[in-house]
């Protein structure tokens, strides 16, 4: 069902200084896509940049079967891409990886008594499920692609925690509160100028220390991931987070999109490629590294 | 009808158009991209006699019109190979070609045993040349002497043909070519990937775990056509060429330099077709310039007028 | 205020940034473009004791991220060089930097000594890496031993600082680079362009009129930076870094691999103004990082934290 | 006089299928450019395609200082500078070269008893000059910008020969007709879909000999060049035809784009610099490759 294709574009906003919105048809159906996977998609069709660019699905309109990733300009490739304009055309692969976890699923884990013995989440079933969306920055593209098919299940609350520089960095905020009264919706912003002044991750401490959150979907910088993991671990919540690593084929085949993960043993580890045993972890698998 | 068959070491390909060494990583990861059975033959990743786990990350960055990469020769190694990633290849009606690599001769040698006893394996590709090790690899590629001397221990533990793959990181490539040949290679690579480097100005560090890293893509193209082009002129073994092939007309540029078959590696990565666009690109140029038998064209370069 | 002198060989140059040798021709061509006066240095095309007209066309082709040169040295030759051209420059405030080549080791010594007698040139760049010409240039910088006879002959024919550009054509740089370091070199260039070539589709032969040529531009830039990190590990005379120096950031990676200048080639072509540019770039990246001497940076990224 | 300069597009139309007029704000001024001289410039930012793309400067317009170029697209540098529009910029060096010698002027050669001795045509002018321009497909770029400054010249007749494969590919017919009543159009085209049916060579031949013609500008393919050499020669007249060569640096240091040449003495060669002592060479100065 993955495909590679040429596709037309059918939108791009600007939403945000630096900030793009981009559309196009969908050349798989966005029904089999799942929240946490990416399109590897070639911004120009020149040798430099010579490979092709991530991005994280961040909507799909399953009505038209359209696609939408959000990405910031960072370099050249995401510079090319944001001159790109309707009926312009790139070739796009996907979808890749491996996404979040809808719970209730046997991919989640929930550690008791440590990182150690971990057990699947369906033998620990909390009836009312609390789930924490953890976003910095523009990580909260494929969380927002979550959060539009975490709407539709049963018998959960959703806290949206969103941290980011300042206000004008803010995406897709409206959008999120108008997905579902389930969802509610935290701020914070390095400079103050919105919401709580300061990390996001200490929102999160703050709700994991009140015992408020069973369950944590986190997608941003590493440094900030780190910490959500090291939450996660002392307050012994399972959750799920997406990693970014420089990537080759994107689909498994060379091996260059490697994280260093927790092996069998003690003490071991393995590496495991974020292309396709990822982008999304849970959070317990993951060797940090400083 | 243009005929696009080729042989190379004994071994007859329907067509000239392979797969570079862990660029098409065991084939499965391409497999929704492209129909295998349309390849001209499946090069694997690297396999060593034991697991690796590769070098630490990170493992590539891009560079103008290349890539670097320092995977380190990452496998799961000859046994798990064997059980289960051998009889997938098998269903399919390609040549598999299996590049091996050890850290010493001895090595060399025990793999190629181990390999020669397996069934559906077409041939295999000695690689000389990884610059991403620590031990083995470019430190036989670039002595003539050890690179013959890995060869002939390949050669005899094996019935298979054998194809040596070398190092542009030489100072004369034709005479490491003529040492293999001597010592009973029956085919050859070129080019495995040119050592290079690159730093990370925020951290001013090397960007890869490995520090050195290997170039392919584009950008060494030159280099890979030049390597076949002095390699055909003093060496007659038959010559698979790679490096930076993107295209057809990359392709034939290097048949046309001295290659009976192309690999394709980077290329992959920026199209997973680019294979089969390759293979569909050299018919349509035979067709086109009535040219019946492709072989006819290999080495045409070299012709003067 | 920054500091970006440096010294090479006893050369104290204002700031890194140099021209490579045969991308600025004789430095007038530039001088609608360029404030002469603000480079670090000017190293010259490179200068034979007779006059040469170079290689039959075509001398050039465009590769991905790359260019491929065979000019193969024409130029007027020394005479011509001493009554015509180095009058011109010696107007300039900026340091002259002679690239000298030869076909025997005699020839070196010759010109080596005539260009000695000469006023206004401030250090000798022996080119013992050249591609394109038949006899001389690679033969000499692909063997250590004929690389220090060569670097000998020159340093006992001049007092000059003698600056050896040495080619990345070889299977360990830093062993041509040992040597010649022994035989009296002051300082080194690396590096000259690979040896590359590219097959004309329509025409079924080589672009070149020489077939092959060398490869300058972003392309060989990990690889150039490659040769400097590793010469910079063994060697301990000062570098001069090049090969794919395009920007500011480029030319930093080259500084903290090792280099304490870098000369800037293909770039010219693509921007005359590249040098000045750099040079700019570079000074803002000190000032903004609150580095105060360049030269703190110099090999910056071979620390391990 | 030649600068180095970002400049803005100020128009581009495409006035034949796959041939484009583009306009610029010219850095330099118009007014001192010459006729044949070319521009050098950067089709795009990125290394591939790395170099710049030469193009001679088809048509000034001295009131608003901007310079038009004429191309053809022919492969990706050209295809990328197709794309642009209104306002975009790219960077322009230029002008470069040496450019048409308008009559009359020291550096015009006319053989008299074969190509060996020549004189300035100074000694032996034509109370009245009858000039023919030759132009092959694209070819006539350079001289349209050559027939804007011819036109103004007193004591002249001109001769404007054209060919091109079909009258699909016809350049600027109607902007060359209108330029002076001085000026008469001759068209041929492979095809016969318009003119002569053949070679624009075969034009040029007729006139030479009925003795009509004093003095041959030309520009096209290098096939086409050869021959207008050879007819030259054999009626002794002279001319100046521009060259193309793969550039380099194009102004003169990086000695890629020579060409062959007549040397000092007799059977000697020396190369030349397309880029700096031409484009533009006197005919006879070519030694033409087979
Ligand atoms: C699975 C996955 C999903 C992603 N999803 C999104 C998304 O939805 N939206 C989005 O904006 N970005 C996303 N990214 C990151 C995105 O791929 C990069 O920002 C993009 O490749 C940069 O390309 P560029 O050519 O503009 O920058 P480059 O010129 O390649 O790099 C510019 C700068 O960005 C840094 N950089 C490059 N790639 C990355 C990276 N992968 N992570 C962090 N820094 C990088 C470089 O080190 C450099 O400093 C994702 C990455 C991965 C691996
Ligand atoms: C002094 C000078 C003036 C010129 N003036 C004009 C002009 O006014 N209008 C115009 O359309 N063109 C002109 N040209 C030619 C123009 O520069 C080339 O067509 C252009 O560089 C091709 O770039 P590209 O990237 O599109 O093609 P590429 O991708 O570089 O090449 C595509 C194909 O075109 C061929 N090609 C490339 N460059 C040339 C060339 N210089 N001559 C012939 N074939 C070439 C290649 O061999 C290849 O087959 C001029 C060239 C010179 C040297
Ligand atoms: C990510 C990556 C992994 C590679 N692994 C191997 C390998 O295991 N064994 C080998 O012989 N060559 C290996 N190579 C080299 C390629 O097979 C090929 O020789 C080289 O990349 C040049 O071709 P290209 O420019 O088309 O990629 C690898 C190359 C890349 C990019
Ligand atoms: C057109 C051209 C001519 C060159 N001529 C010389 C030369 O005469 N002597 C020399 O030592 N190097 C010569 N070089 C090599 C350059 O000085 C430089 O080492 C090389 O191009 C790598 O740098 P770059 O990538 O910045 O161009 C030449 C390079 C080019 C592109
Ligand atoms: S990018 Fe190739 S394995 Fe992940
Ligand atoms: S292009 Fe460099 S000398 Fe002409």
């Amino acid at each position: 069902m993955t495909s590679y294709n040429t596709v037309n574009i059918t939108r791009q906003d600007e939403i945000a200084p630096g900030f793009y919105l981009l559309s196009f048809k969908s050349p798989f159906s966005v029904h089999q896509a799942q929240p946490g996977q990416f399109v590897y998609l070639r911004c120009d069709n020149t040798y430099d940049p010579l490979l092709p660019r991530p991005f994280s699905i961040a909507m799909v309109d399953g009505g038209k079967n359209e696609v939408a990733i959000l990405y910031q300009v960072v370099g050249r490739g995401t510079a090319l891409l944001a001159q790109k304009k309707e009926l312009d055309r790139f070739t796009v692969l996907g979808p890749l990886g491996r996404g979040f976890t809808l719970p209730p699923s046997g991919r989640l884990f929930r550690p008791k008594g440590g990182p150690k013995r971990v057990e699947p989440l369906e033998s620990f079933p909390p009836s009312f499920l609390r789930i924490a969306v953890v976003a910095g920055g523009v990580g909260i593209a494929p969380l927002f692609f979550l959060l539009q098919r975490l709407k539709d299940l049963p018998d959960l609350t959703i806290e949206v925690l969103i941290g980011v520089r300042s206000i004008k960095q803010l995406l897709l905020a409206t959008e999120i509160k108008s997905l579902s009264p389930q969802v509610k919706l935290h701020l914070a912003t390095d400079d103050g100028s919105c919401g709580f002044h300061g990390s996001v991750t200490e929102i999160l401490a703050t709700l994991l220390k009140a015992d408020k959150i069973d369950l944590v979907y986190a997608c941003g910088p590493e440094a900030m991931l780190k910490i959500v993991a090291e939450l996660l671990t002392k307050h012994n919540v399972p959750g799920e987070v997406s990693l970014e690593r420089q990537m080759g084929c994107g689909v498994g085949a060379c091996l260059s999109c490697v994280c260093k993960a927790k092996g069998e043993r003690e003490n071991s580890f393995r590496y495991r490629r974020v292309c396709k045993e990822g982008p999304v972890f849970p959070v317990q698998e993951i060797i940090w590294e400083e | 009808m243009v005929d696009l068959t080729i042989e190379i070491a004994g071994l007859r390909l329907k067509n000239p158009v392979i797969t570079a060494s862990g660029t098409f990583g065991f084939s499965q990861e391409y497999a929704p991209y492209v129909d295998l059975n349309r390849l001209g033959a499946i090069t694997v990743k690297g396999i060593t006699l034991l697991p690796r786990s590769g070098n630490p990350p990170p493992r590539l960055v891009e560079t103008p019109a290349g890539i670097l990469n320092a995977i380190g020769l990452q496998n799961p190694g000859v046994d798990y190979f064997a059980a289960s990633i051998l009889p997938y290849l098998s269903q399919f009606e390609v040549p598999v070609i299996v590049n091996m690599a050890g850290e010493t001769v001895e090595e060399y040698a025990v793999l190629a045993n181990k390999l020669s006893e397996l069934n559906n394996i077409a041939a295999l590709e000695v690689n000389i040349s990884c610059p991403n090790v620590e031990k083995g690899g470019l430190q036989f590629g670039s002595d003539p002497a050890a690179a013959a001397e890995v060869t002939r221990a390949v050669k005899n533990n094996t019935s298979l043909p054998v194809i040596v793959k070398l190092s542009p990181n030489v100072t004369r490539i034709e005479t490491v070519a003529q040492a293999v040949a001597q010592a009973g290679a029956d085919a050859l690579s070129l080019i495995n990937t040119i050592l290079g480097m690159a730093i990370d100005l925020k951290k001013r560090r090397p960007v890869l775990g490995n520090i050195f890293g290997g170039l392919s893509g584009p950008a060494i193209k030159p280099v890979a056509l030049r390597a076949v082009w002095q390699v055909f002129e003093e060496v007659s073994l038959p010559i698979i060429g790679m490096g930076g092939i993107f295209t057809a007309q990359d392709a034939l540029e290097f048949i046309m330099a001295g290659a009976k078959a192309v690999a394709v590696g980077t290329a992959n990565f920026i199209n997973p077709r680019a294979t089969i666009d390759i293979l569909e690109g050299i018919e349509n140029y035979l067709r086109e310039n009535k040219i019946k038998r492709l072989s006819d064209l290999v080495g045409a370069a070299h012709c003067k007028q």
